[in-house]
């Protein structure tokens, strides 16, 4: 038996010998045992959201840069969507079936009716998010006037500044959020706004010497509140209102996409009030004018909305569904609505969303099996997706 | 180089004679082998028939099959837990291979065509650098005659994996407080996997004075 | 004269015997110890001797003769009293008596005292008194104090007469070797004893052969002897002799029943784990066979479980048998923390998943330390520590 | 027992001895072997405190243990083969040929012992077996075991051990 | 006795070293008792008609000086190709031991092999009269390599080994530790009278304290003090060994077989008798 062991020892080390090089060898064989990309699998040159249908489901279209800056330099993507889109040169979005539905509800809305809401849900990471950007891109190209709200939970979470509102008797005034949107708005409205050249409806006196009048342009409202953010908030409220009332006069079309609407009803906010008390969203001054603008009491237009379970604070993260998240008011203030559920990948998004990682040689270990784990794994989900083909 | 013939972080058998007096298992039961690869190694030889008598230990709850799974990132993640937050090294790791892996293909991105020769897999990084980064001498102070002599001793195997893994670690942790150890530890990473930085540097200071010192090396053994 | 001193002798004989049937002996290789005593001196008178003994009995017989009998009287009132207790519990429980077995009477018992307490010596319980009283050894001298075995001054004569019989087992083998070279003919490979599959006897079984007590450092000289038997060349002439002493190892993995799957509602095989612990979490899994790769956790999906350490114990099993997206998982755990919870479902899975694969893969589960429960816990703090290892700062006062 | 159980004092024989004249023992009781201590007592008393006699060692040499030296001083020391009773040493082989060219010629002793050590040379060449003897292994063991068995049954009757 | 030592004076360096090396042979020629001397002179007692008690016989033989004729059990020259003189080094040497050394040869101490020969037949006769009046006979051995030579011969004498580490108490505490009235031997032979730590054995202290008569073969550095019938002698080359216990054992048989003649007996079934008899029948041949 001794003997035996002896002869072991060499045989031991030779065998050690022969998995370091065996590991050497398959790291060479991971990269050439790539499976081969096609991209017509994953990719589609049409960029014109007008024709996806349902070919397109599940392949990536490509965002030109300047769009995707118009769009999106206010907000609007994942910061870590935002990285990859930096790490990938380029920003693609996957066309998802939520979105191909939407659109098609859209495309087929009758803008002489009042209205219809949409509201996405879904579990957390499933593309809520994607699916409006992909929306407002079609916005973009079919001449809307974007309202779009990148994060509603911002203002109510973290608020830049609160100042007590001058109008409104104990209401906050959340002046540069309020003005930071407005950028928002006028890079993405500028130049629809500046080709339609709607003008405001009546005068709108902020101070004894300054005055926007009735007949200006609503770029210079918009200028003017973000030049003077004290009354950037109340530039919001006639913004949208003109706005409103410009769209029932059929002047142009409006889309309304509002991201964690469910911020509006939450039971409380992170804002301080007076008595250094949490205050709820309606006592916050931009609320107001946001609720009206989803009201259904206008026309030509569409409200696309989300509600999200990372929008609420903790205790109230218990479901995704609208009617948990919005509450009983919120779900009254919206009653007629369109609920769009947004679903994890099918296993065909999966699959081109895998050779699309591939592509951008974002998974760079393929070893037999990978992409069944990863979908096991991530259960399908595109942000966990995301995060666990990270250190690959 | 030798070492390189052996292997890494590898037990030299598979019945280990040590055991720990406080173990929950006998001291006849082995350790798992989980890593199917080592099983069909183990197939050819008859070592393996041997083995279906043995009570084997159970598989460890980081031990797994899955693609994220090397033994050396395992090592890496438990050097750098603190007070028992390997969830926490865990992401912290995942999070500088995030950016090791962005580094690389924002660079395959600059220079396509060289796209063949940047390693863009962190594992590989990883791996490349602390191969890169292990000493092959070390210095102990060996007391003659009243004077501390620092005598050149080799390093063993697992100890230089050992070395190298916390001088990279340790040179992640001593950088300016601003930025974050993921971001450090990549940087250093990178560095080490192309044979420069600082702990390429200091391994090589270590080399230096080993040389400097083997006319003591005799008072290792006298 | 003749005659008396035949009747004297008889007597003797008989004497012994009584002697015999007093002691009672467990063990074939004890009494087999006992039965070819080399020292005792069977002796018959066959001619006019020329001397005769007186007839003395020793102290130390006397004493023992002594003792046998108060034992015998002491068994005797014992067994009586087993007796009428079966009586009386048989009556109890409306039996016959003269049926009523040792299974009826724990049965009864476990009816008529239904106890609490699980430590097993703490139950009540009714046994033969032969179960219940250790066995005493027999005498070990005759009638002059003459003990019967050679080494029994050592307090361990059948071990150490073990070990000498192992050395003679050796020493016939050397010889034997020595012949064959001389022949020029050598060991059998083929007939080399394989002892893979094979350990020695365990201390205790083999304690409870040789009737005595030993240490470790005596059992391992024992193992240590017989190994040296083993790996002689010729060892397997003396093969009957190293398998009295040798058990079979079971294949570790045949030790454990494999389930034979169900068939649900659907009619799809399912195989049900039923208390699958780790740490404190505790839970049972369901593995169905054709099925899509669907988990279900407590109701929720994957996700159910954050860390990907915990996703990936839970896959572990289902990856390395390569029956990921073959079957359905369904697990219900409680108890713990995540990592708990992971490995409970996991030793789940992979102890449903037996019944699944084929024999190889089962084997190379265990081997990959699927199938083997984790025992470990948290280790206690204690005190004057500052943890369950650590020590306070040691500071001089 | 009934006695003393210090060795340290006198034999046991004494302490017996004294239990008896006591009347601590019988004389019936007596062990067996105490009439065996009497009639056949030992040749010295064994008391624990008998002191060691002062005996000097003497040193054991021979007249040819000079010749000897000088042989082992010239030649390095060969290997023996300590089981084997029968076969001469070297050395042995030596003083014997220095013993019989000493006696036939009394002259010079160097040259006696040089002619001695050519003579053993000689001899030890002609002798296959000392070749042998220089390499003992265990081969060449079993060629000498059986060559003994062949020439003194009587003396090694191996057949019979095995049979045992 | 001079000449014996000369023999193979060089030789002995060597052998003297390889005394406890392991047995590679059988030490058949040195260690059987030579033939010429083996046959029992039959003991001159003419048959009595009238049976006696054998108490009355034991005292009878006392007489006779040598009753058992132990002392044709072996030869000096039997003694030397046993290896029996060797001794320790001089500087191992025990002070007591000194009258019974011939000298030293080159640091070397040699036994001084006709004292060896008269104790030894000393403790012969005391043996084989305690083994004829049917008393325990236990022998001792501390040394590993003996050991197993010394328990098969104790078998075959059908007598008592103990070869093993010593469990104080045996004699001293014997009814505790065998958990019963126990006869303890009535005569203890040492064939090494030291331990495997080479201090010496506790039970030749024990047995002086229990008042047990002891026959014990002492090397160069033994102390002979406490042992009742020393025999001055190589303990270690088992050679040696083998020859004092085939002596012992001779010895025992002998006195067992007279016992036995006298009282009229004969074995049944006795697998140790048997063996002393075909032995017997070798001797006879």
């Amino acid at each position: 038996m001794l003997g035996r062991h002896s002869f072991k020892l060499p045989r031991l080390t030779n065998m050690c010998v022969a998995y370091s090089t065996a590991a050497a060898e398959a790291s060479v064989e991971q990269l050439y045992n790539r499976p081969k990309l096609t991209s017509t699998d994953y990719r589609t040159a049409e960029n014109n959201t007008k024709q996806h249908s349902a070919v397109h489901e599940g392949k990536f279209y490509t965002l030109s840069p300047e769009q995707k800056k118009q769009l999106f330099s206010g907000g609007g993507l994942p910061r870590q969507y935002e990285q990859q889109i930096k790490t990938f040169t380029e920003a693609c979005l996957m066309v998802r079936p939520t979105s191909l539905e939407l659109l098609n509800y859209i495309r087929n809305t009758d803008f002489t009716r009042p209205v219809v809401r949409y509201v996405l849900y879904g579990e957390n990471g499933v593309g809520k998010t994607l699916t409006m950007a992909h929306v407002l891109h079609y916005g973009l190209q079919n001449n809307f006037v974007l309202v779009h709200v990148p994060w509603v939970p911002n203002w109510m979470k973290r608020p830049k500044e609160t100042v007590n509102a001058t109008t409104q008797e104990g209401f906050i005034d959340l002046p540069f959020d309020a003005a930071a949107w407005l950028v928002h708005f006028k890079t993405q409205n500028a130049n629809l706004l500046t080709q339609l050249q709607l003008k405001t409806s009546k005068d709108y006196v902020w101070t004894k010497r300054e005055a926007t009048p009735a007949g200006s342009t609503l770029l210079e409202l918009v200028e003017h509140g973000i030049a003077r953010i004290k009354f950037a908030s109340e530039t919001i409220a006639a913004l949208l209102s003109e706005l409103k009332q410009h769209a029932n006069d059929d002047k142009c079309k409006i889309m309304v996409a509002i991201d964690g609407f469910n911020a509006f009803f939450h039971p409380e906010t992170r804002i301080l009030g007076d008595n250094k008390q949490r205050i709820t969203p309606d006592r916050v001054t931009l609320t107001q004018p946001f609720l009206d603008i989803t009201n259904y009491n206008w026309k030509n237009g569409v409200c696309v909305l989300t509600v999200d379970k990372i929008g609420m604070t903790e205790g109230y993260m218990d479901s995704y569904l609208p009617r948990y998240l919005l509450g009983k008011e919120g779900f009254e203030h919206l009653d007629p609505f369109v609920p769009l559920h947004v679903d994890n990948y099918s296993d065909k998004e999966f699959a081109s969303c895998i050779q699309y990682y591939l592509d951008r040689n974002w998974i760079q270990k393929t070893p037999e099996g990978f992409d069944e784990q990863l979908k096991y794994l991530s259960n399908k989900n595109p942000y966990t997706l995301m995060r666990l083909t990270r250190s690959l | 180089m030798l070492r390189s013939l052996c292997s890494r972080l590898e037990p030299q058998s598979l019945i280990c004679a040590v055991t720990r007096g406080m173990s929950a298992y006998s001291p006849h039961y082995i350790e798992a082998i989980f890593s199917k690869k080592k099983q069909l190694n183990l197939k050819e030889t008859d070592e393996y028939i041997k083995l279906s008598h043995l009570p084997i230990k159970a598989a460890k709850n980081d031990d797994s099959e899955s693609i994220f799974y090397n033994e050396l990132v395992n090592k890496m993640v438990n050097y750098i837990t603190k007070g028992g937050n390997k969830k926490l090294a865990r992401e912290l790791l995942t999070k500088s291979f995030e950016c090791m892996k962005r580094v690389q293909i924002e660079r395959m991105n600059l220079n396509p065509e060289s796209k063949d020769t940047i390693i863009a897999d962190p594992e590989q990084l990883l791996i490349k650098a602390i191969e890169n980064s292990r000493p092959l001498l070390q210095l102990t102070a060996i007391k003659r005659g009243g004077v501390k002599y620092q005598v050149p001793i080799p390093v063993t195997e697992k100890r230089s994996y050992f070395l190298a893994m916390k001088w990279l670690l340790e040179a992640a942790r001593e950088k300016e407080r601003k930025v974050h150890l993921p971001e450090k530890l990549a940087w250093e990473v990178l560095d080490a996997a192309y044979n420069q930085g600082r702990v390429v540097k200091r391994k090589n200071d270590l080399h230096r004075q080993c040389e400097s010192n083997r006319a003591y090396a005799h008072y290792r053994w006298s | 004269m003749e005659v008396a001193l035949r009747i004297g002798v008889n007597l003797l004989k008989i004497n012994r015997v009584c002697v015999h049937s007093a002691s009672r002996i467990t063990d074939s290789y004890a009494k087999q110890i006992q039965l070819n005593r080399d020292f005792s001196t069977e002796v018959t008178v066959n001619a006019a001797p020329l001397a005769v003994k007186k007839h003395k009995v020793s102290k130390a017989m006397k004493a023992y003769l002594e003792r046998a009998r108060e034992n015998d009287e002491f068994m005797k009132t014992q067994k009586l009293e087993y007796q009428i207790g079966k009586r009386h519990l048989a009556n109890m429980m409306g039996e016959d008596a003269e049926t009523f077995t040792q299974e009826d009477i724990d049965n009864a018992i476990a009816y008529l005292f239904p106890s609490g307490i699980f430590d097993k010596r703490a139950r009540p319980l009714m046994k033969s008194p032969e179960e219940v009283f250790p066995a005493r050894k027999a005498a070990e001298f005759d009638e002059t104090g003459r003990p019967f075995h050679s080494m029994f001054y050592t307090g361990r004569p059948n071990f150490f007469k073990l070990l000498y019989d192992i050395v003679e087992e050796m020493n016939k083998i050397h010889d034997l070797e020595e012949r064959m070279l001389r022949r020029g003919t050598r060991a059998d490979a083929n007939q080399k004893i394989d002892f893979t599959g094979f350990q020695w006897m365990p201390k205790e079984q083999l304690e409870s052969m040789l009737v005595e007590q030993i240490n470790d450092l005596e059992y391992t000289n024992f193992t240590n002897a017989m190994d040296r038997l083993v790996s002689l060349p010729f060892s397997y002439k003396c093969q009957n002799f190293i398998k009295k002493f040798s058990k079979p190892l079971l294949d570790q993995t045949k030790q454990l029943e494999i389930p034979k799957p169900q068939f649900d509602a659907d009619g799809r095989q399912f195989v049900t784990t039923y208390e699958c612990l780790r740490k404190t979490a505790r839970g049972d899994v369901t593995v169905r066979m054709p099925g899509t790769g669907k988990i279900t956790i407590n109701g929720h999906d994957i996700t159910y479980f954050e860390e990907l350490q915990s996703r990936e114990q839970v896959l572990f099993p289902l990856i390395f048998a390569g029956l990921l997206g073959k079957v359905d998982v369904e697990a219900n755990v409680e108890g713990g923390g995540t990592s708990g919870q992971a490995g409970a479902i996991r030793w789940g899975i992979a102890m449903s998943l037996r019944s699944f694969v084929d024999q190889e893969m089962v084997e190379s589960m265990r081997l990959a330390g699927l199938l083997q429960r984790d025992y470990r816990r948290r280790e206690r703090k204690k005190f004057g520590q500052e943890g369950a290892r650590r020590k306070y700062t040691w500071k001089k006062r | 027992m009934a006695q003393s159980r210090l060795e340290k004092i006198g034999t046991i024989f004494t302490r017996v001895n004294g239990l008896i004249k006591a009347g601590a023992m019988r004389f019936e009781d007596r062990p067996i072997w105490y009439d065996l201590y009497t009639a056949y007592p030992p040749k010295l008393e064994p008391r624990y405190d008998r002191p060691a006699p002062d005996i000097k060692i003497k040193n054991i040499f021979y007249a040819e243990d000079v010749i000897r030296a000088k042989y082992h001083k010239s030649e390095r020391h060969e290997t023996l083969n300590l089981l084997d009773a029968r076969r001469k040493t070297q050395s042995q082989n030596f003083i014997q040929i220095y013993e019989n060219l000493k006696e036939q010629n009394p002259l010079d002793e160097e040259k006696i012992f040089d002619t001695a050590v050519e003579m053993l040379a000689e001899q030890t060449r002609k002798s296959p077996e000392a070749k042998d003897e220089s390499t003992i292994s265990l081969s060449s063991n079993f060629a000498d075991s059986l060559n003994k068995e062949d020439r003194n049954k009587p003396n090694v009757n191996i057949k019979k051990i095995f049979e045992e | 006795m001079v000449n014996w030592v000369i023999y193979k004076p060089d030789v002995k360096m060597l052998q003297n070293s390889l005394k406890s090396a392991a047995r590679l042979f059988k030490y058949q020629n040195a260690c059987v008792i030579p033939q010429r001397l083996q046959q029992t002179q039959a003991a001159e007692t003419t048959p009595k008609p009238e049976p006696e008690d054998i108490a009355v016989i034991e005292e009878r033989i006392l007489k006779n000086r040598d009753y058992f004729q132990v002392h044709n059990l072996f030869t000096v020259r039997d003694l030397f190709n046993a290896r029996v003189h060797y001794g320790h080094k001089e500087g191992s040497l025990d002070a007591r031991m000194r009258p019974y050394i011939y000298g030293s040869r080159l640091g070397h101490l040699i036994f001084d092999l006709d004292v060896t020969a008269s104790h030894l037949r000393d403790a012969l006769n005391i043996a084989a009269h305690i083994a004829f009046r049917d008393g325990i006979i236990l022998f001792f051995n501390r040394n590993a390599l003996n050991a197993h030579l010394v328990e098969k011969k104790a078998m075959e004498a059908g007598e008592f080994s103990h070869t093993r580490f010593w469990r104080g108490g045996i004699f001293t505490n014997a009814n505790v530790q065998f958990g019963a009235v126990t006869r303890l031997p009535d005569l203890c032979i040492f064939l090494n009278t030291q331990n495997n730590i080479l201090t010496q054995h506790v039970a030749v202290r024990d047995a002086a304290k229990m008042a047990i008569p002891t026959i014990g073969i002492v090397d160069t550095n033994c102390n002979p003090n406490l042992i009742t019938y020393p025999v001055p002698g190589n303990d270690d080359s088992p050679a040696a060994v083998e020859l004092y216990c085939n002596l012992f054992k001779a010895a025992i048989l002998r006195g067992k077989e007279k016992r036995r003649e006298l009282l009229g007996e004969t074995v049944e079934s006795n697998s140790a008798n048997t063996e002393a008899k075909s032995q017997q029948l070798n001797q006879t041949e």
